[in-house]
């Protein structure tokens, strides 16, 4: 009876894997493009490896804030509603002739104040997400359909429409809109107490409560952040199509809870990362570019991106599992 | 009374297997988690009607035995005999089939659910296709007063305390023709009434010749009810004793591969300030409660479940609102608005419930026992990761709670070592008050003994604790001041060693 | 005013349908009658405009005027509201006799003649030339008008411009956005693209966005449909070769007075055709198409 | 053994409760209608209230089928796109000289395929509910856009189509259908035992399977009935509008969602009923026709719809959470 504690393999540490997790999912994204570029000469041209930058990056940006959201276990279905109304606001303050910063600074400024007032409707008026997020979808659209007419803004600034038509050290702007944004992410999410909020939140809020954590200002938060990065890509989209018109970027919330959710994100909460739906974003970009490219069929594009994201998920999945 | 029959249904009556023949029959049965050897190959017979207690420190493998033998979980190998033939046993319905079930160790229930609707889960009345909802309430509740148990089928089972849960969780486990039935640490939440309440059902069960296997981390409870007792150590069977033939000492030789002279260490400091007082205090579920708690000592709060003593912290500690009253802190009457007012006061809170209070049960041990801290360990923006490890890796040592690291999820752990974490959470924050409810549910005799001493180490530094427990020896021989709760208020109050056991019973249940 | 004539359009959200109510608008003003503004949220939504002309019929109105989403199904609910009251319809016909009048563009018109402007920018930069690959950029599936448009481009070039080669016959969903990624993806692989038709106003925007983002003015031809400040722009900078325009203002103004006409037992023509015109920068100045291109909104 | 546990004050008995909360939303539904009553006298006309019964009934069914599966905790992004997909093939199917009782039965049957197929989504590939619908959504309008090459088919049978514009006995055929869904659809909900795992599983899986519940199966049969909803209405539609046309529908599933949510229906699962989700559905339907009525700018009615969901379910919050 002398049998001392045997030493058990040591589990890898949950870090790591997540980092491995994302590796392999860049192993999948390589794959397509691997596959891609030797299906069709053009696709690893230059040109249209810049054109897949500026294709992914902005449902990138905005499943990056979804994710924050996603982590406390919420869902924010207003960030495509977000975006349309903010190339309004934003082309509008522009013709008005406010120098471009400012109008930028405001159009973010109310992105926040949406975001904030998603935060009052859970937390004060106990909403659930789903339904409060999806009244500001609703009426944000109707705001800018209202104040637009149902016509287009032309934006009567060139430099701002070409700011997303250029690039620099030979990455487009819009990319190097997706590391600004993707690296203080980063830090936050993994390396400062709130980003540990924001997973202990989506873990037990209770527990997160009674361990002092402010559970209300993290929900005031996580919404913000998303709406602050769908009000950035409303400017964004507003530089990308030189117009402010409040019915675009319809259906990118579930483009952008689709990139999240293949990178990893789980919908229940608590488990999500940076890293993820950014290559979740990407891959469905290619997807389409490559589809595009090889002049598939818009009809088998639509099932062939259903299948895919399928098969994606699937084999992620095993393998998450297998480990 | 014969149980099988008492809900009715025709459950095929224990066959009249022989007494004292084997019936259950482990060979090698073995289970490997990633990165853990839970259960290393056992080999173990279960006789027909006996009691057989399994004891051993937390993460030994208990647990993990009994998911196996229920089909919760798959093996690695080995196999099992089943009235001496080969069995699966690869789902749950399997094992419910063959009359094995289980009141594991969590309460896995559904509290969205009526009592009623849990306790036939699976198993419900029909006629037509159609749910006999009233009927089923009706033969719910008769199950339960026949028990003793008093409470309602009606209600959502989430609106009862976790004690009460788990008393219908047993309640349920009885009624379904069992031949073999487990217990995991069933009395972890009862009181002692509770308790023997649960004993007297356990018997008539074993009068009927049912088999159980009961699990305990109460060598008392074990010597009051078992025939046979098994250790567990590290995942290994370390012997079977027939009780008679055993003590106490022996068995946590055995649990923990060494001895311990004294379990209830307690040391007597010198009380210093009043550190917290409650004035006339009133909130949902307790009224007029006045008490104080002074630097150095430990004041314990006894009651039968539900008598609200968990309330009564929960609004000192701001997570609930009081209705009356006033709480003193350093002699001036504070604010306290919400948990975040008390933390800054010098509070510290380890809640009753892990699942649904103390734990984030889907991240890593380090997060869960970093929460309360993470804003002394940030510098202005980042956490510091290497501190991050450092308090983590301390408590993990420390208390010794067994996991493959600190990047583990603290779902992987064992439930003793769940609750160590609720623990060492307060433990890395420091307070000069420390509110622990029921903190040694589930916790083996050795971490318990080094949970009382991490006591007397806060107390030296000045601490004042309030210690919430349901198992009587606890609080009686730790508590400096001991008060006793009845339906919401404070009913008694002793000092230490002054009124016995038997006194302080009779004043919670007040008859 | 008593004499209520609602108008139910396609999709409120569009700008061409703003204009179409703008003209109603004034009609209504300038005649004495009260207009309500109705129309679907998308112009997919069938079964939505099929709800919105029941409510309006619960109304009593005079007459009703309204540009069916879809031939098909708007059929039936035309004739049972028009056994209520009568039916002016505009834009886009229906599966139905019971219109009272009905003023149209033709939209397999209007393919025609963008399949004659890509045609004639083709060969403009080309020397002559019209060959070439081109491509056709539809906003979405299923709606009835732009079908309509595809059909009339496509039957255009195979009678009548062999040497166009149609490379690529696109869908996106709606988006500007999407617009502009098909067409960025088409230019890269078909470097020799000579042409686009996009065949919608957003489209429009998206696909000049994409010519204006790679610097193709004068290499890739785009051809668009409808106008805003954007597309005129565009075609000033000469990114857009062309736009088909039609006189949606007409179409309302006209459709709100005929309506009230019918209503009165009055004799109304029973098609009227508002014509689809295409807008170059040469005769962009030319009166009758500055009052297309710059409607008088208020 | 005499009493020892105190008894804990006796709640009221959830169900009374879940009928109180019906009778609730159905006041301010009744409300709304006393409402719109005064403001415009073509509401109350017995043509309109046919109109509002006939457009309120299609989400109503699909809410129905959404709540079940809501209620194990899942989400079915699909129904939209199935109801589209439905469209055309009950209209081929007519077309090609199928009885209609046929082409029915067949359009209801491939509907149990499909819901079958996200039931093995989820329980064997181990999918998460939202992707696998997602993916599904995607896919089937592109096979329906396929099929049909874009198109709408013209269904050549009056019959069908007159089906959805008749009446019986003074009530539109339309919401006899929901009636004849509702019924059945409550009594499993509420009065059958996989009712009742519905409500376990989504409360606690795991205690469901400890209990000898079939898990797996009574995800299967959640989302088969969802799907099987919602090819029902894609019959009905298919009836209504005379075409099949595989785009229709759309954003039709976060109208079913939103409904049921409305409803009283919890989106972590376990809270659920089947007059909760009718009754959202029909305050969302008036709420469109009294803008109609009322001669609202469409995009007022925009603004007001996210205004009135946020006013309704706030409301029906404070009165659940003052019981
Ligand atoms: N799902 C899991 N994944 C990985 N390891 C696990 C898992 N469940 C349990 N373990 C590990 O298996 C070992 C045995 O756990 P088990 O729950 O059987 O202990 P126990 O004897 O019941 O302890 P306690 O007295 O604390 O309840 C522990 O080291 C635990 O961490
Ligand atoms: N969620 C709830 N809903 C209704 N009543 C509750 C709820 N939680 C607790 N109560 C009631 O409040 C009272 C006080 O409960 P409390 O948990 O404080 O008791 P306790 O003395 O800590 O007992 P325990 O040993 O069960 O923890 C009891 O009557 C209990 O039933
Ligand atoms: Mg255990
Ligand atoms: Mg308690």
């Amino acid at each position: 009876m002398t049998t001392s504690t045997e030493t058990t393999p040591i589990e890898k540490p949950k870090r790591n894997y997540n980092i491995l997790f994302g590796l392999t999912l860049l192993a999948l994204l390589v794959l397509l493009w691997i596959a891609l570029s030797l299906a069709t000469p053009s696709f690893a041209s230059g040109i249209n490896i810049a054109n897949l930058l500026r294709q992914g990056s902005m449902i990138a940006i905005l499943a990056v804030g979804q994710t924050f959201v996603i982590i406390t276990g919420g869902i924010d279905l207003s960030v495509g509603a977000i975006v349309g109304f903010c190339t309004v606001i934003v082309a509008m303050l522009i013709n008005a002739g406010f120098p471009v910063w400012l109008a930028v600074l405001a159009t973010l400024a109310l992105g926040v104040a949406i975001g904030l007032f998603h935060g009052f409707g859970i937390v004060k008026m106990g909403l659930p997400p789903f339904i409060i997020t999806l009244a500001t979808l609703t009426s944000l659209r109707g705001i800018g359909l209202l104040m637009t007419n149902g016509n287009s803004i032309s934006i009567k600034n060139d430099a701002f429409s070409e700011f997303s038509r250029n690039s620099f050290l030979g990455v487009p702007n819009l990319f190097w809109m997706v590391i600004l944004v993707a690296i203080p992410a980063y830090i936050f999410l993994h390396h400062s107490r709130w980003g540990r909020y924001l997973f202990s939140v989506g873990s037990n809020a209770e527990a997160s409560r009674l361990s002092g954590v402010n559970v209300n200002r993290t929900i005031y938060l996580a919404y913000t952040l998303s709406a602050l990065c769908a009000a950035f890509v409303g400017v964004l989209l507003a530089s990308r199509i030189g117009i402010g018109n409040p019915t675009q970027a319809e259906g990118w919330e579930l483009q952008a809870i689709a990139s999240s959710v293949i990178g990893g994100t789980s919908l229940f909460g608590a488990i999500g990362s940076v890293h993820g739906p950014l290559l979740g974003a990407f891959i469905l970009a290619t997807i389409n570019n490559g589809a595009n490219l090889l002049n598939v069929n818009s009809f088998w594009q639509r099932i062939i991106t259903g299948a895919l994201i399928i098969v994606i998920v699937y084999f992620d999945g095993l393998r998450r599992r297998g480990k | 009374m014969i149980l099988s029959t008492l809900d009715g249904h025709d459950h095929p009556a224990p066959d009249a297997a022989v007494p004292g023949q084997p019936i259950l029959e482990l060979k090698g049965l073995e289970k490997k988690y990633i990165g853990t050897h839970a259960l290393k190959p056992v080999d173990l017979a279960f006789k027909v009607g006996e009691i057989h207690a399994i004891v051993g420190e937390n993460g030994a493998g208990k647990s993990t035995l009994i998911k196996l033998l229920t089909g919760v979980i798959p093996r690695t190998s080995g196999e099992v005999f089943w009235d001496g033939k080969p069995v699966a046993l690869a789902t749950p319905n399997e094992a419910i089939a063959l009359g094995i079930n289980a009141v594991h160790q969590e309460v896995v229930l559904c509290r969205h659910l009526t009592v009623a609707a849990n306790m036939f889960l699976g198993e419900e009345d029909t006629r037509f296709g159609m749910l006999q909802g009233r009927t089923m309430v009706q033969r719910a509740q008769k199950i339960i007063d026949d028990l003793g148990f008093n409470l309602p089928a009606h209600v959502m089972l989430g609106d009862l305390t976790i004690g009460q849960q788990q008393l219908i969780a047993a309640a349920r486990a009885t009624i379904r023709g069992t031949r073999f039935l487990i217990f995991d640490e069933p009395t972890a939440y009862l009181t002692r009434k509770e308790t023997e309440q649960l004993f007297a059902l356990i018997r008539r069960l074993e009068a009927e010749g049912v088999t159980i296997v009961y699990i305990s981390h109460r060598m008392e409870e074990v010597f009051e009810l078992a025939s046979r007792v098994s250790v567990l150590r590290d995942g290994t069977l370390v012997g079977t004793r027939n009780i008679a033939e055993t003590d106490d000492a022996e068995l946590v030789r055995m649990m923990i591969n060494r001895s311990i002279e004294q379990i209830y260490h307690k040391d007597h400091f010198e009380p210093g300030e009043t550190i917290v007082g409650a004035k006339n205090l009133s909130g949902k579920g307790f009224e007029d409660v006045s008490l104080s708690v002074r630097a150095g000592e430990i004041v314990g709060l006894y009651g039968l479940i539900g008598a609200g003593r968990s309330e009564f912290v929960l609004t000192l500690y701001g997570r609930e609102k009081k209705s009356a009253g006033e709480i003193f802190w350093n002699g001036k009457p504070a604010n306290i608005r919400n948990e975040h007012d008390a933390m800054k006061l010098g509070m510290a809170l380890a809640p009753e419930s892990r699942r649904d209070q103390g734990l984030c049960l889907n991240l890593s041990v380090g997060t869960n026992l970093n929460l309360p801290i993470y804003k002394r360990i940030s510098s202005k923006l980042l956490i510091s990761g290497a501190q991050e490890k450092s308090h983590a890796e301390r408590q993990i040592g420390g208390l010794r709670i067994k996991t493959a690291g600190r990047h583990a999820l603290a779902s992987s752990l064992s439930g003793g070592n769940q609750q160590k974490i609720v623990i060492g959470k307060w433990l890395n924050h420091g307070a000069k008050l420390f509110i622990f409810d029921e903190p040694t549910v589930g916790v083996d005799v050795g971490t318990k003994a080094e949970i009382y001493r991490l006591f007397s180490t806060l107390l030296s530094k000045g601490a004042g604790i309030i210690l919430i427990s349901s198992y009587l020896p606890e609080v009686y021989e730790l508590a400096d001041t001991l008060h006793v709760f009845r339906r919401g208020r404070l009913v008694a109050s002793h000092a230490h060693g002054q009124a016995s056991h038997e006194e302080v019973l009779t004043e919670a249940i007040g008859v | 005013a008593d004499v209520t004539i609602p108008i139910i359009v396609k999709d409120t959200t569009s700008f061409y349908w703003q204009i179409v109510l703008a003209g109603a608008r004034k009609a209504g003003k300038d005649l004495g009658v009260k207009v309500p503004e109705l129309g679907a949220q998308a112009e997919t939504d069938v079964n939505g405009q099929i709800s919105i002309l029941e409510n309006a019929v619960a109304g009593n109105p005079a007459a009703i005027v309204i540009s069916p989403t879809e031939a098909k199904a708007l059929g039936k609910p035309i004739d049972e509201a028009a056994s209520k009251v009568k039916i002016i319809g505009i834009d886009s016909g229906a599966d139905s006799k019971a219109f009272t009048s009905f003023l149209t563009t033709d939209n397999v018109q209007g393919g025609r003649v963008a399949a004659d402007g890509l045609a004639a920018a083709i060969g403009e930069a080309n020397g002559g030339k019209v060959e070439g690959k081109v491509a056709l950029i539809t906003a979405l599936p299923g709606a009835g008008s732009l079908e309509q448009r595809a059909e009339g481009f496509k039957e255009q070039l195979k009678a009548k411009y062999p040497g166009l080669e149609l490379v690529a016959d696109k869908y996106a969903d709606g988006q500007a956005t999407t617009g502009l990624n098909i067409a960025t993806d088409l230019i890269t692989a078909n470097p020799d693209l000579k042409g686009i038709f996009a065949s919608n106003l957003i489209m429009a925007q998206g696909v000049g966005q994409a010519i204006a983002e790679n610097n193709l003015a004068g290499k890739v031809s785009l051809i668009g449909f409808d106008s805003d400040d954007k597309l005129i722009k565009f075609l000033n900078d000469g990114v857009i070769s062309g736009l088909v325009v039609q006189d949606p203002y007409r179409m309302g103004y006209d459709g709100i007075k005929t309506a009230l006409a019918a209503s009165k037992g009055e004799k109304v023509e029973a098609n009227v055709d508002t014509g689809a015109n295409l807008v170059t920068k040469a005769n962009m100045a030319d009166e009758k198409i500055n009052a297309l291109l710059n409607p008088k909104l208020d």
